[in-house]
C-alpha cells in the first residue's frame, strides 16, 4: 500500500506537467460543472421567490357575513396545499384600492367603506404552486358555492411555473451536455497522458510487472489529480460567486427582493469533490487497462 | 556447470509476419545451466527468436516449453511470472530516459516485491559489476550508447534470474568492454543460470567458446541440440 | 503550398488517434460555447418579450376633453422614445375594468361611463424600456401638467429590467469563464499532441528541416480539426436545439407567448465556424513553435 | 581524393554536463575529401563530439569552424543549413517507426525541397546499396536492430552531402555486412565527401586504414591533425 503511493509520488515527480495538465483539465470540467450548478440553482431560487407572488384571492358572496368568513378562513386553513390565509374586509379592500388605483379611489370613497367585497387571501404551499395545482385548488373553492369569484393571476402563475419548468429542462439538457463533455474532455486527456507514458508502462510490464502493480499507482494519481482538481475548482467556484455578488450588489434586490445569491449547498459541494476523484481515477484506470490489455 | 536436463525446448517453432517468415521450424534444445549463442546475419531472426522466449511475440504455430511449462499459448495474466524468472538485456536497451540509472536497475527488483534493503544492497553491487559505478545517479537518457547498455545489462542480472537472454550485449561497447561483458555473463553461467546470447561477434564467440545456434533466413542451420547430445 | 497540404493529410492518417481527439475536443468546447450562446440568445429573446408588457399609462385630469387628448396623443407620438400611443377613452376604461375586476363592475356600472378618466397607453422602444429611462419619461409626462397619474408598473419594469441585467452580467461572466476553459481545454490537448508527436518533431529538425517546414503541416492539420470539430458541434448544436424544441413544445407558447426557440443566428455560426479554425490552428502552431524552440 | 584544405576545424573545445567534463581541450583539423575514426572506450566522448558538429549541444567553450562558418555560436535558425549539408547516421538512429523505409529515407530529401521524381529514383537506389531492396514498405519499427541501422545509413547518404557523420555504424551488423558498411562509406568518400565514422572495431579500422582521432576520457590522445601535415 505504501509502496503504491510512493510509487505514485514518484509518477507525478517525472511527470509533472502530465500531472497539472491532468488535475487542469479535471479542475475545468468541474469548474463548467459547479458554475452550472451554481446558476441553476440560483435561478430556481430566484423563480421560485417569484412564484410565492401567487396568491389565490376569494372573494365572499355578498350575502355572507362576518362569521361565515371566519369559518371559511378556518376551513380552508386546514387544507394541505395551503400555507397561510389572511381575510381580508371590505374596509381593507377598499384602503388598497384606494392606494393601488387612485383613478378610481374617488368612486370607491363615493361608495362608502362596504361596496366590496370582503375576500380571503391564500397562500399556497410551494409543491402546490403549478398552474394545474392552483387551477384545481381555485375550482374546489368555486364549487363550495361560498364566492362570488375566485381570482389567481392565471397568467403569471403559468408564466411563472412554466418558465420554472423550462429551467428545469434546459438544466437537465445542459447538465447532460456539460457532464458528457467534462467527461469525455477528461477522458481524452487521460488518453493522451497513458500514450505519452506508453514507454514507461511497456517497459515495467516487459521486466515482469503485472498489471496490478503498474495500474495501481496510475489510479492513486487520478484520485490525486481529481482531489487537488476539486479544490481548485471549488476555490475557483467560490471567486466566480464573490465577483458575481460584488457586480450585481445593486441589481440583484430589484430581482431577488430580499434575496442574495446562494453558493452551492454542501450536498453539491461533497458531489463536487466526489465527481473529482472519480472523473480523476476513473478514466485513469479505463486508460491505463485498456492500453495495457494490447501489450504482450 | 552440470547439464540436468532441459530448461527450454522450441518444436517446430514458425513465427510468420505478413507473407514475411522471421523463424521457419525452428527446434531447439537448451539445458539448464547451458550458455548458447543465437548467431546469424542481420535480420536472421536472432530477436524474433528471443522475444517468443520472454512472450512479447507469441509463436505462429509449433510448441515451446519453458521449465517445462508450455508458454506458446501462455495467456497475458500469466506472463509476468514467466518473466520475472528471467533477465533480459533489450537489443534497444529499453531504459526509462527520464529515471535515473539506479532506478531502472532498481526496477527489476521492485517488480518482484524485494525489500528496499535488498534494493539498497544490489544495485550498487550489479552497477559495480558492468563498470557504472558512480553514475547511480545520472538519468538513464545522457548516457552514451555503452553506457545503456550497461544499465540493461546490470537490470537483466540485479535479481539472479535462473534463464538470462541478451540480445547483442556487446554491440555498442569496444572490445575490451565486450569481454568484460563476456565475462560477467559466463560467471553468472557458472553460478547455475542458463544464459543465451544472441551476437555476431564471431571474435568474441571464438574467445568464449559455446554452443553456437546458428540461424540464416529464420532457419535454424546448426547447434540444435546441447552439445553433448548432437 | 500542395507538399504542406500533402503532408498535413500524411500526418493526420499516421495519427488518425490524435487527430480525431484534437477535433473531438474542439467539437467539445464548441459545443459548450454554442450551448451557451443559445441559451443566451434564447433567454434575452424571452425576457425582451416580458419586456414589450411595460405600458405607461398616462390618465388625463378630468378638465380635459376629446381635442385635448387628440392633441397629447399626437405630441407624444413623436416623442422618441415612443413607439406607439394609443387613447384610452373612458368607455373603454370601464369596458376594461369590468372584464378584468369583475368584483367591482357594480359599482362602475352604477357610476355611468365617464365616471374613468381618460387615459393614454404608451409604448416605449426597446432602447427605452429600462427603469431609469421609463422613470424619467414618466416624469416629464406628469411635469407637462396634462396627466393627473401616470403609471407603468414600476416594480414589473424594474423586475424585468434588472432580471435582463443578470442575465446580461451572467452571460458576460459565463462566457469568459467557457471561453477559458475551452482555450484551456484545447491548448492542453494540442500540447499533449505535441507530446506525443515528439520523436516525429525531433527527428525532423535532425535531418535539416527548418521550423517553417515542421509547422506548416502542423497548422494546416490545425485548421482541419477547427474545421471539422466546427461541422461536428454545429451538428450537435442542430440536435440540442431540435431536441430542445420537441420538448418544450406545450411550455414555450405559455412562456413565451407565440414566440419559439431561435438557433442561432447566422452570425454567431460563422463566429463558431471561425472560432473553431481559431482554436484549432492557433494551439497548434504556439505549442508546436513552443516545443521546436527547446530543440536544438 | 586530394586533399584541398581542412574542413573542419575544432580549437580548444571543452563540453561539460554539469560537472563532468565530456570533451576536454579538444582541438582537430579534418581535411575536405579526408576519412576519419574517431574512437575509444565507451564514455570517451565520441558520440559527443559528433553531437557537436551536427549542432545538437553547443560547446561549453573553444572554437568550431566547419566550412570555414563558426558554428560554436550557431544560433538555432541557422542550423537547418548546416544539416541539410551533413548526412548524418545516429547511434540511435532516430527512425520514425510509424512511417515505412522508404518514408523514412525520403525524409532527408523532402526536407530539402527534392522533386518527387528525384525522390522516386533515389530511395530504392540507396536501399539496395545498404541492401534492403524490397524492404521499403515495411513500416521502420518492425526492422531487426541491422536493418534500422542500414536504414539510417541510407538516410544519411541519400542526399549525396558534402560531410557524413557515421556514429558506430556497424554496432549492430555481422562481421560481413559491417566489411559492406565500410566499403559503402569508402566509395562516398572517395566521390569528395568528408567522413567521420565512430567506431570502436578495432578489426575494421585496421581493414580500412585511415586516420584515427582517439578520444580517452574526452582526451584527444592521438590523431588531432591530418595526416600529412602531423
Ligand atoms: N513485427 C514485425 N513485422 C514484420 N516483420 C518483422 C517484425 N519483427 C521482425 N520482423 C522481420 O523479421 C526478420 C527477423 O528479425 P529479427 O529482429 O529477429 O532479426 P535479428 O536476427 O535480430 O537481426 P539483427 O542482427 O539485425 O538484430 C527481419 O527481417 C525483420 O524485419
Ligand atoms: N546530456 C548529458 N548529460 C550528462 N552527461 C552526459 C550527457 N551526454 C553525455 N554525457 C556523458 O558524457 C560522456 C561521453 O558520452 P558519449 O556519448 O560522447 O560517449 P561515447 O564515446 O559515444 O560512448 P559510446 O561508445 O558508449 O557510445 C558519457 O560519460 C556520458 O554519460
Ligand atoms: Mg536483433
Ligand atoms: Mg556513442
Amino acid at each position: 500500500m505504501i509502496g503504491v503511493v510512493r510509487r505514485a509520488a514518484r509518477g507525478i515527480r517525472e511527470h509533472l506537467y502530465l500531472f497539472f495538465v491532468a488535475t487542469g483539465v479535471v479542475a475545468a470540467a468541474l469548474v463548467l460543472l459547479g458554475t452550472f450548478a451554481l446558476v441553476v440553482v440560483n435561478l430556481q431560487g430566484l423563480v421560485a421567490g417569484w412564484q410565492q407572488d401567487v396568491h389565490v384571492s376569494a372573494y365572499f358572496q355578498p350575502s355572507l357575513g362576518v362569521e361565515d368568513w371566519a369559518e371559511a378562513k378556518s376551513a380552508i386553513a386546514g387544507r394541505v396545499e395551503v400555507d397561510a390565509v389572511s381575510l381580508v374586509s371590505p374596509e381593507e379592500a377598499a384602503a388598497w384600492m384606494t392606494e393601488r388605483m387612485p383613478e378610481v379611489s374617488e368612486v370607491v370613497g363615493e361608495l362608502g367603506p362596504s361596496a366590496l367585497p370582503a375576500s380571503l387571501e391564500i397562500t399556497l404551499r410551494a409543491e402546490h404552486r403549478g398552474a394545474e395545482a392552483v387551477d384545481a385548488f381555485a375550482e374546489s373553492l368555486s364549487a363550495s358555492g361560498r364566492f362570488a369569484e375566485v381570482d389567481y393571476g392565471r397568467e403569471w402563475v403559468g408564466r411563472a411555473g412554466s418558465f420554472l419548468e423550462l429551467l428545469g429542462m434546459l438544466g437537465v439538457a445542459l447538465g447532460v451536455i456539460i457532464a458528457v463533455a467534462a467527461l469525455f474532455l477528461v477522458g481524452n486527456t487521460i488518453n493522451l497522458v497513458v500514450l505519452a507514458r506508453r514507454d514507461e508502462l511497456e517497459i515495467l510490464r516487459l521486466v515482469g510487472a503485472t498489471d496490478g502493480y503498474i495500474l495501481g499507482p496510475f489510479v492513486v494519481e487520478g484520485v490525486a489529480q481529481g482531489l487537488l482538481g476539486a479544490l481548485a475548482a471549488l476555490g475557483c467556484l467560490q471567486a466566480v460567486h464573490r465577483g458575481l455578488l460584488v457586480q450585481l450588489d445593486d441589481i440583484l434586490p430589484l430581482a431577488f427582493g430580499a434575496e442574495s445569491l446562494h453558493f452551492l449547498p454542501a450536498g453539491l459541494v461533497l458531489a463536487l469533490g466526489l465527481g473529482g476523484v472519480l472523473i480523476g481515477a476513473l478514466p485513469a484506470w479505463v486508460a491505463g487497462r485498456r492500453f495495457l490489455a494490447r501489450l504482450p | 556447470m552440470i547439464p540436468i536436463g532441459p530448461v527450454i525446448r522450441l518444436y517446430h517453432i514458425v513465427k510468420s509476419y505478413g507473407d514475411r517468415d522471421a523463424l521457419r521450424d525452428v527446434s531447439v534444445t537448451v539445458d539448464k545451466g547451458e550458455m548458447v549463442y543465437i548467431t546469424g546475419p542481420s535480420g536472421a531472426g536472432k530477436s524474433t527468436l528471443l522475444k517468443l522466449l520472454y512472450g512479447a511475440e507469441l509463436p505462429s504455430s509449433g510448441k515451446m516449453l519453458i521449465g517445462g511449462v508450455d508458454v506458446s499459448k501462455l495467456d497475458r495474466h500469466s506472463l509476468p511470472t514467466l518473466r520475472r524468472n528471467m533477465g533480459v538485456v533489450f537489443q534497444d536497451f529499453k531504459l526509462l530516459p527520464r529515471r535515473t540509472v539506479g532506478q531502472n536497475v532498481a526496477m527489476a527488483l521492485e517488480v518482484i516485491g524485494a525489500a528496499e534493503e535488498q534494493v539498497r544492497r544490489r544495485v550498487p553491487a550489479v552497477l559495480n559489476i558492468v563498470g557504472l559505478r558512480g553514475r547511480e545517479d545520472d538519468a538513464a537518457g545522457v548516457l552514451s550508447g555503452g553506457e545503456k547498455q550497461r544499465v540493461a545489462i546490470a537490470r537483466a542480472i540485479v535479481n539472479d534470474p535462473p534463464i538470462l537472454l541478451a540480445d547483442e550485449p556487446t554491440g555498442n561497447v569496444d572490445g575490451a568492454m565486450a569481454v568484460e561483458v563476456m565475462e560477467i555473463l559466463q560467471a553468472i553461467n557458472l553460478r547455475g543460470t542458463t544464459v543465451l546470447v544472441a551476437t555476431h561477434d564471431v571474435g568474441l564467440m571464438d574467445r568464449f567458446p559455446y554452443r553456437r545456434l546458428r540461424l540464416v533466413d529464420g532457419k535454424l542451420v546448426a547447434g540444435a541440440a546441447p552439445r553433448a547430445r548432437a
